[in-house]
C-alpha cells in the first residue's frame, strides 16, 4: 500500500543525523587516513600520491615488526594480568560482600575515571622512581632499591592504572548478575568451591569476561603514555612509533602504515573474541 | 570451615586492589602540597606554591575555560547523537540496522592515538583542524557511544507500551517524544552528559593532536610533564579531580532529592 | 580576539585568585603577567621560550601576548609549520642547522641585518652563522647556544671518567645511561666518539656504518628514551646516572636546584646547539616580532636567556654576557660566562673543540631516524 | 437494527510469513461488552491493537462510525486503551498520568485537572492522586489506568488483559468495578484475555479465536452449552467430548457409536450421512453419577481416579473405556452421600439434549 512507501520523517529525523556525522567524522577520517598511508613525503610536505613505497619500507624494517610483537605481547599480558589479579576482588565482591559495599565498592571504582590518566601516570612515576616512595618504603625494611621504572614493569603498572579498575567492575558486575541458585545447586550436587568457580562462576560470565578482556587489550594496546612514561620507551611500542613517526619530518603516511596495521589487528582480535563470547554452547542451536 | 580466614584473605586482597588503584590519586594529592619541585621521600614542607602557581597562570584559566567549553559542547553533541540512535536502535528494525549501530560504536575500539592522527588529517584537508572546535568534532565521535549505552540501558528499563500509551491517548509521535521518552530518560541524559563531559574533559590525545595553539587542560597537564616537570601537574590534576567529582556528586543529589519528592 | 565581557571577567579572577592567594600570590613570580591582552603572538619553539620568565616583561610592556606551540626535534618543527596554514606562527625559535630547510621551504621572512647588534658579536662565527644567509640576506638571527657533552651524575662517575665518550660504557652504568629522545645529537655523539672530529656529520657510508656499530654497543647500557620532562626527571632522581644527547641546558637547571649533576666537554670534542630567531612567512605581526627579536639580542634579552627557567644557553653578544656578569655573577660563573675561566663555551670553540650541530652530508635525515628507531627497538 | 460501531471486514495482518489474524470479520456494536478470548498468540491482541491504530491490517477494512480507520494514526482516534502492563507512566503522578490525555488534546490546566480529580474520585483513589504513580499497589494502579482512558471520554474502551497481572481475589472486585462501570457509561468495552472465567463474567459476546481465526461468536451461555467445534469445546474446558460413528438420524435425536458404547445426541443443524465420523461434547456438570447402573438413554461406565476441590463444586476426573476421560461436575454435598474410593467403579449418564454434536474444525 501506498501508506508503507511514504517517507517516515519522524524516523528519519532520529536515523540521519547521526549517520551524516559518523561518516563525515569518523569514517572519513578513518578512510582518509587509509588514502594518506599512499602518499608521498617530500621536502617536509605531503603530496596526493599512490605509491606503495610506505607500506614497503615500513613492513619491511625489522623494528616495526619488533614493536607489532612487543606490543601485541605486552598488552596481552598486561590483560592477563588486569583479569587474573581482578578476579579474586570481583568474585569477593560479588558473592561475598553486601548489596551495599558492592554499590560503594563499584562507585570508587569509577572515580578513577574522573582524575586525569596523565597525573596518575605521573604519581605512578614518583612512587615508583629509584629514590622514589616506594623503594623509600620498602628501604625501611631492608628491601631493594628496585628498578622499576623505564622497565617492563613500569609499562605494565602504567596499563593497570588505566584496565584494573574496568576489569574489576565488569568482572563484579557480570558475577553479581549470575543466578545464586545455580551455585547453591552445584554446591548442593557436591561440586567443590573451587570446582564451582570453574565449572559455573566462568562458563555463566563468559561473555562479561571476554568482554572485559578485550577492552583491557584495547586500552593498553593504543596507549602511549604508560610506555613511554613509565617504560622510558624501552622497547617502543606502536602508539610510541607512530608518535616518533609523525614527529620525524612529516612521515605521516608511515604513521598511517602502522597505525592501519594496528586497527587491522584490533579488528581481528575483537570479532574473535566477540564469536568467542556469543559462541553458543554445545548442543543449543 | 576456612571461610572465617578466606573471607579475611578476600577483604585484605580487595583493600590491596583499591591500594593500588588510589595509591596514585593519593599521592597526586600529596605531591601537589609537597614544597620539593620533584617529589622524592622523604617529603618536603607543606606548600600551596603550585596552587598559587596554577591560579596565577592565566594560560591555565584560559585552558580551564578552553576545557569548559570543549566539554559542555561535546557533552551537549554526543548526548544529542546518543541519544538518536538509542532510540533508533530501541524504537525500529530497518535493513542495516548493524552497520548503523556499528557507526556510532566503533570509535572506542580504535586506540586514541590513531584517532587523533585521523582526526588531524582529515579535518586539516576539510580545514576544520586548529580550532577550539576541532576538539569538539572529535570528542563528539569518541563520547557518542557511552552516551548510546547509557541511554540505550535506560530505553531498555522502559515499558516498550508506554510510548504506544501516549499515541493511545492522543500524542503524536513528536508529543510522545517530548512527554514521555525525553522525561523518562532525563536521568540517563544527565548521566550522559556528566560521564561525556568527564571524559572529554580528561582526553588529551585527540585534543593535542587537532588543537593547534587551544590549549585545554589535559594538554596543558601534558605538556608540563613532557616539559618543565613540576608538582603543578597534580595541583592541576587534584583541582580537576575535585571539579568532576563534585560535578558528579551534585547530579546524583539532585536525583535522589527529585525521587524523595515525588516519592512523599 | 577577546571581547570585553570576557576581560571583565578576568579580572574579576584575578582578583578573586588574589583575594584567596592573599600575600602568597602577591609574591608569586608571575603575578602582573598580563591577563587581558589584545595581540596574540604565535610562537614555535622549544620548551620554555614562551614562558612568562621569557616573555613576561615584553608582553606587558608591549600589550601582546605569547602564545606558544612547543616542538621537541627540527624534523618534528618541519612537520609542525607543513601542517598548519601559511601565517600560524609569528615567529619560530629554530636550530640553526634547520634554518636553511625552513629558508628552502620558503617558511621565513627575510630579516633586516642592520636591525641587530652584529657588532657585538661574541665569536665572529655568529655574525656569519651557517644556512642564516642567503648570500647577503639575513634570515635567522642568533639568540643563544649551548654546549652538548657527556652529562653524568657526579656520585657515580669521575670528571675523568666522563671526560671521554667511552665513559657511557662503564660497566657499572648499566641500565643507568638515558638518551635524549632525538637521534641528531647522540648520533653525532658517536660520531666525534669514532674519531670523525670536525667531520662528524659528514659520513661515507663505511663511516656511517661504524657509527651505527659503535651506538648499538651502547644499547645494553640504556635504561630509557625521554623527552625533556622525562630527561630533567630521570637525572634528578637518580633514575638515570648519565644521559647521552644533552648537555649543560639540562644539568644547568637541575645543578641550581643542587643536583649532583654536571656536563663536560669531552676530549672527543663536543657539540653546540644553536637557537636562533625567523619570522614566520606570512605573519601579520613582523614589526612585533622584530621588536621582539631586538629585545632579546639587548643585554637584558640576552641576559634573560641565559637565565631561562627552563634551560639555560650562553649569550652571544658581548653586551649581554657582560650584563650577565653585573648582574648575576653567580649564573655567569656556573656557566662560565667569564673570560678566562676554564671552559668558557667562547674559548672552547676558539680551541676547536665544538662542532655546530647539523645535519647528516652524504645520508638523509630519514636515514638517520630510521636507524634511531631501529635502535629503540634493540 | 442500529450500524455497528466498529466493523471488521476480511482483515487481515501478517507479520512477514506469519499470519497472525486471517479473514475476519466481526461486528462491535454501541455499547456492548465485547471480550475476544483465545489462547496466547491467536490475534487477539493483535486485533485489538489494530482497533487502536497501534497495527495497520494488510488486507480487509476496519470501519468505525462509518469511518475508514485502517491508516489513521493511532494519536488520531479515539480508542483509549487500558495496557496489560497498564502503561503507566513512572515519572509522574496519578493525577499528571490521568490528565496526561487531555493534555495532548490541548485542554487547559484547570479543566484538566479538574477532570482529572473528578475520574480519580470516582475511581475511589483521590487521595493518591500526588503520589508518584510507582509507590502504588496494583489495584491502585489499575484504577489509575482506568481513569486515565475514561478521563477522554471515549465512545469506547480497550481493554488487553488488565486484570492478568492482579491476585485472584482482586480480580473480581476489578470484575464488579469494570462490569458496572460499563452498565453507567454505556460505552462499548472490547477486552481481551485469555481468561474464560473474566470473558464470561463480564461479556455480553464473547469471541474464541485460535490461530488468527474466530473459532465461534457467542454469548458466554451459548458458547458454554453448544461448542461450536472441538477446539473451542477443549478450550472452554470441563467439557467430555466423545467421538465416533453416526448410525442413524431420527426424531429422538443422532445415535452415535462411540468405543466407550452407543449414544445419542442432539440432532445439528447441518445434515449428517450415517457413518460419518463426529464428535458431540457434554458439559461435566450436566453428567449424573451413580454407583449402579442408571435407566437413562446415555450411558457409559467409567471408574474414579481423582477429585479436585474448587469451593463447594467438585470436579471429579474418571477413566472410561479405551482410557478416555470423562469430567463430572457435581456439588460436594452430594459427593459426600456417594461415600466413593478411587477406583471404585461408576456409572456415568446424561440428557439427549445436553449432548451436542461439534461442527467441524
Amino acid at each position: 500500500m501506498s501508506a508503507r512507501r511514504k517517507i517516515d520523517f519522524y524516523a528519519l529525523t532520529w536515523r540521519l543525523p547521526i549517520i551524516v556525522w559518523q561518516l563525515v567524522f569518523f569514517v572519513g577520517p578513518v578512510l582518509f587516513m587509509v588514502a594518506l598511508s599512499f602518499f608521498l613525503v617530500k621536502n617536509y610536505r605531503m603530496t596526493e600520491a599512490f605509491e606503495f613505497v610506505n607500506w614497503q619500507r615500513m613492513l619491511t624494517r625489522g623494528f616495526f615488526w619488533d614493536s607489532y610483537w612487543y606490543t601485541l605481547f605486552i598488552a596481552s599480558l598486561s590483560g592477563t594480568i588486569a583479569m587474573s589479579v581482578a578476579f579474586p576482588a570481583a568474585w569477593a565482591l560479588a558473592f561475598r560482600a553486601s548489596d551495599t559495599l558492592r554499590r560503594w565498592a563499584v562507585f570508587l571504582l569509577i572515580i578513577p575515571f574522573f582524575t586525569s590518566y596523565l597525573v596518575r601516570t605521573f604519581s605512578w612515576y614518583v612512587i615508583l622512581a629509584e629514590s622514589g616512595v616506594l623503594n623509600a618504603m620498602l628501604g625501611y625494611i631492608g628491601l631493594g632499591p628496585f628498578r622499576m621504572l623505564n622497565s617492563h614493569f613500569g609499562t605494565v603498572v602504567g596499563y593497570l592504572t588505566l584496565t584494573l579498575p574496568l576489569a574489576v567492575i565488569l568482572q563484579t558486575v557480570t558475577m553479581a548478575n549470575i543466578d545464586k541458585t545455580l551455585i547453591e545447586a552445584a554446591r548442593n550436587l557436591g561440586c567443590k568451591p573451587l570446582a564451582t568457580i570453574w565449572r559455573v562462576v566462568l562458563p555463566l560470565s563468559k561473555t562479561g569476561f571476554i568482554v572485559a578482556a578485550l577492552f583491557c587489550f584495547i586500552l593498553a594496546f593504543g596507549d602511549f603514555v604508560a610506555p613511554f612514561y613509565l617504560g622510558g620507551s624501552q622497547e617502543p611500542t606502536l602508539p610510541i612509533l607512530i608518535l616518533d613517526t609523525t614527529k620525524s619530518g612529516q612521515q605521516w603516511p608511515r604513521a598511517a602504515v602502522v597505525a592501519i596495521m594496528m586497527m587491522l589487528t584490533l579488528f581481528t582480535v575483537a570479532f574473535t573474541a566477540i564469536a568467542l563470547a556469543y559462541r553458543k554452547p554445545k548442543g543449543v542451536r | 570451615m576456612q571461610g572465617r580466614g578466606l573471607n579475611i584473605a578476600l577483604t585484605l586482597y580487595v583493600g590491596l586492589v583499591f591500594v593500588f588503584i588510589f595509591s596514585p590519586i593519593v599521592f597526586s594529592l600529596i605531591f601537589s602540597f609537597n614544597s620539593q619541585r620533584f617529589p622524592t621521600i622523604p617529603l618536603g614542607g607543606f606548600s600551596t606554591e603550585w596552587y598559587v602557581k596554577i591560579l596565577n597562570d592565566p594560560d591555565v584559566w584560559q585552558a580551564v575555560r578552553n576545557s569548559v567549553i570543549v566539554s559542555s559542547s561535546t557533552a551537549a553533541i554526543a548526548t544529542v547523537l546518543g541519544f538518536c540512535t538509542a532510540y533508533s536502535d530501541f524504537r525500529y528494525n530497518f535493513r542495516f540496522k548493524g552497520p548503523y549501530l556499528a557507526l556510532i560504536l566503533l570509535p572506542p575500539t580504535i586506540p586514541l592515538i590513531i584517532m587523533a592522527l585521523a582526526m588531524l588529517a582529515w579535518l586539516s584537508r576539510l580545514g576544520l583542524s586548529g580550532q577550539l572546535w576541532s576538539i569538539i568534532l572529535a570528542h563528539s565521535v569518541l563520547t557518542a557511544p557511552f552516551a548510546m549505552a547509557i541511554i540505550r540501558l535506560r530505553l531498555h528499563q522502559m515499558d516498550p507500551d508506554l510510548e504506544a500509551a501516549a499515541w493511545n491517548l492522543g500524542g503524536s509521535e513528536w508529543q510522545a517524544m517530548r512527554h514521555v521518552i525525553v522525561p523518562f530518560c532525563a536521568p540517563a541524559i544527565v548521566s550522559s552528559l556528566c560521564l561525556t563531559a568527564a571524559v572529554s574533559f580528561d582526553e588529551f590525545a585527540v585534543a593535542w593532536f587537532v588543537s593547534g595553539l587551544n590549549k585545554t587542560v589535559p594538554i596543558v597537564i601534558l605538556e608540563i610533564v613532557q616539559g618543565n616537570i613540576d608538582p603543578q601537574v597534580n595541583a592541576i590534576g587534584t583541582f580537576v579531580f575535585l571539579t568532576s567529582m563534585t560535578l558528579v556528586i551534585l547530579a546524583q543529589l539532585i536525583f535522589i532529592s527529585r525521587q524523595i519528592k515525588s516519592h512523599s | 580576539m577577546m571581547k570585553t565581557g570576557k576581560k571583565a571577567k578576568n579580572q574579576l579572577l584575578r582578583r578573586d585568585v588574589l583575594r584567596i592567594g592573599g600575600g602568597v600570590a602577591l609574591s608569586a613570580p608571575f603575578v602582573g603577567r598580563a591577563w587581558a591582552q589584545t595581540t596574540d603572538i604565535n610562537m614555535l619553539a622549544w620548551y620554555g621560550h614562551g614562558e612568562p620568565d621569557m616573555v613576561g616583561a615584553f608582553e606587558e610592556a608591549n600589550n601582546v601576548k605569547f602564545v606558544p606551540k612547543y616542538y621537541a626535534g627540527g624534523d618534528n618543527m618541519l612537520a609542525l609549520i607543513a601542517q598548519s596554514p601559511p601565517g600560524t606562527y609569528d615567529i619560530i625559535l629554530s636550530d640553526g642547522e634547520f634554518v636553511q630547510q625552513l629558508n628552502a621551504a620558503g617558511y621565513i621572512e627575510p630579516l633586516e641585518a642592520s636591525d641587530y647588534p652584529f657588532d657585538d658579536m661574541l665569536h665572529e662565527d655568529f655574525t656569519k652563522f651557517p644556512g642564516h644567509w642567503d648570500g647577503d640576506t639575513l634570515y635567522s638571527m642568533i639568540l643563544r647556544g649551548g654546549h652538548l657533552g657527556v652529562s653524568y651524575n657526579t656520585t657515580a662517575m669521575s670528571a675523568e671518567e666522563a671526560s671521554s665518550y667511552a665513559g657511557f660504557w662503564k660497566p657499572e652504568l648499566a641500565g643507568k645511561v638515558g638518551h635524549f629522545d632525538w637521534h641528531l645529537p647522540t648520533l653525532g655523539m658517536m660520531s666525534l666518539k669514532n674519531g670523525n672530529g670536525a667531520g662528524l656529520w659528514d659520513l661515507s657510508d663505511d663511516q656511517w656504518s661504524a657509527v651505527q656499530e659503535t651506538t648499538m654497543s651502547l644499547r645494553p647500557q640504556v635504561g630509557g628514551f625521554f623527552d625533556y620532562g622525562g630527561t630533567f626527571n630521570g637525572l634528578k632522581n637518580g633514575e638515570m646516572l648519565a644521559m647521552c644527547g644533552i648537555g649543560d641546558w639540562i644539568t644547568g637547571v637541575l645543578e641550581r636546584d643542587g643536583a649532583p649533576v654536571a656536563s663536560v666537554i669531552p676530549k672527543e670534542g663536543g657539540i653546540q646547539f644553536t637557537e636562533s630567531y625567523c619570522i614566520g612567512k606570512g605573519s601579520s605581526k613582523a614589526d612585533l616580532v622584530k621588536s621582539f627579536i631586538q629585545y632579546m639580542m639587548s643585554p637584558e634579552g640576552q641576559v634573560k636567556s641565559a637565565q631561562m627557567l627552563a634551560y639555560p644557553g650562553f649569550c652571544v653578544t658581548k653586551a649581554g654576557r657582560k650584563l650577565l656578569q653585573e648582574v648575576d655573577p653567580a649564573e655567569a660563573k656556573r656557566s662560565h660566562q667569564i673570560e678566562g675561566m676554564a671552559n668558557d663555551p667562547i674559548a672552547l670553540i676558539n680551541e676547536g673543540r665544538i662542532h655546530y650541530r647539523d645535519i647528516p652530508q652524504q645520508q638523509s635525515l630519514e636515514d638517520w631516524n630510521d636507524f634511531w628507531s631501529e635502535y629503540k627497538n634493540a | 437494527m442500529t450500524e455497528p460501531l466498529v466493523t471488521f471486514r476480511n482483515v487481515e495482518k501478517r507479520f512477514d510469513d506469519f499470519v497472525a489474524v486471517r479473514d475476519m470479520t466481526l461486528d462491535i456494536h454501541e455499547g456492548e461488552f465485547l471480550a475476544i478470548m483465545g489462547s496466547s498468540g491467536c490475534g487477539k491482541t493483535t486485533t485489538l491493537r489494530m482497533l487502536a491504530g497501534l497495527e495497520t491490517p494488510t488486507g480487509g477494512e476496519i470501519h468505525i462510525a462509518g469511518r475508514l480507520m485502517n491508516d489513521v494514526k493511532p494519536h488520531e482516534r479515539d480508542t483509549p486503551l487500558v495496557w496489560q502492563s497498564l502503561a503507566l507512566f513512572p515519572f509522574l503522578t496519578a493525577r499528571e498520568n490521568v490528565e496526561f490525555g487531555l493534555k495532548m488534546r490541548g485542554v487547559g490546566k484547570d479543566e484538566r485537572k479538574r477532570r482529572a480529580l473528578d475520574w480519580l474520585e470516582r475511581m475511589q483513589i483521590s487521595e493518591f492522586a500526588e503520589r508518584n504513580v510507582a509507590t502504588l499497589s496494583g489495584g491502585q494502579k489499575q484504577r489509575v489506568a482506568l481513569a486515565r482512558s475514561l478521563v477522554m471520554e471515549p465512545r469506547m474502551l480497550l481493554l488487553d488483559e488488565p486484570l492478568s497481572a492482579l491476585d485472584a481475589n482482586l480480580v473480581i472486585r476489578m470484575q464488579g468495578v469494570l462490569t458496572r462501570l460499563q452498565k453507567e457509561l454505556g460505552i462499548t468495552f472490547v477486552y481481551v484475555t485469555h481468561s474464560q472465567s473474566e470473558a464470561f463474567a463480564m461479556a455480553d459476546r464473547v469471541v474464541i479465536m485460535s490461530q488468527g481465526d474466530i473459532a465461534q461468536i457467542g454469548a458466554p451461555k451459548d458458547i458454554y452449552r453448544a461448542p461450536a467445534n472441538r477446539f473451542v469445546a477443549e478450550f472452554v474446558g470441563r467439557n467430555n467430548i466423545l467421538s465416533g460413528k453416526v448410525q442413524a438420524v431420527d426424531g429422538d435425536g443422532t445415535h452415535i457409536l462411540t468405543p466407550q458404547g452407543a449414544f445419542t445426541a442432539q440432532t445439528p443443524q447441518t445434515a449428517l450421512s450415517t457413518g460419518q465420523s463426529v464428535s458431540f461434547t457434554v458439559s461435566a456438570d450436566l453428567v449424573s453419577l451413580s454407583t449402579t447402573e442408571p435407566d437413562a438413554v446415555n450411558k457409559a461406565q467409567a471408574t474414579l481416579i481423582s477429585e479436585e476441590f474448587i469451593g463447594s463444586v467438585v470436579t471429579l476426573f474418571c477413566e472410561g473405556v479405551d482410557d478416555l476421560e470423562f469430567k463430572v461436575q457435581m456439588q460436594e454435598r452430594a459427593l459426600m452421600a456417594l461415600d466413593l474410593e478411587p477406583g471404585a467403579p461408576l456409572w456415568l449418564s446424561w440428557e439427549t439434549q445436553n449432548a451436542n454434536i461439534l461442527g467441524e474444525r
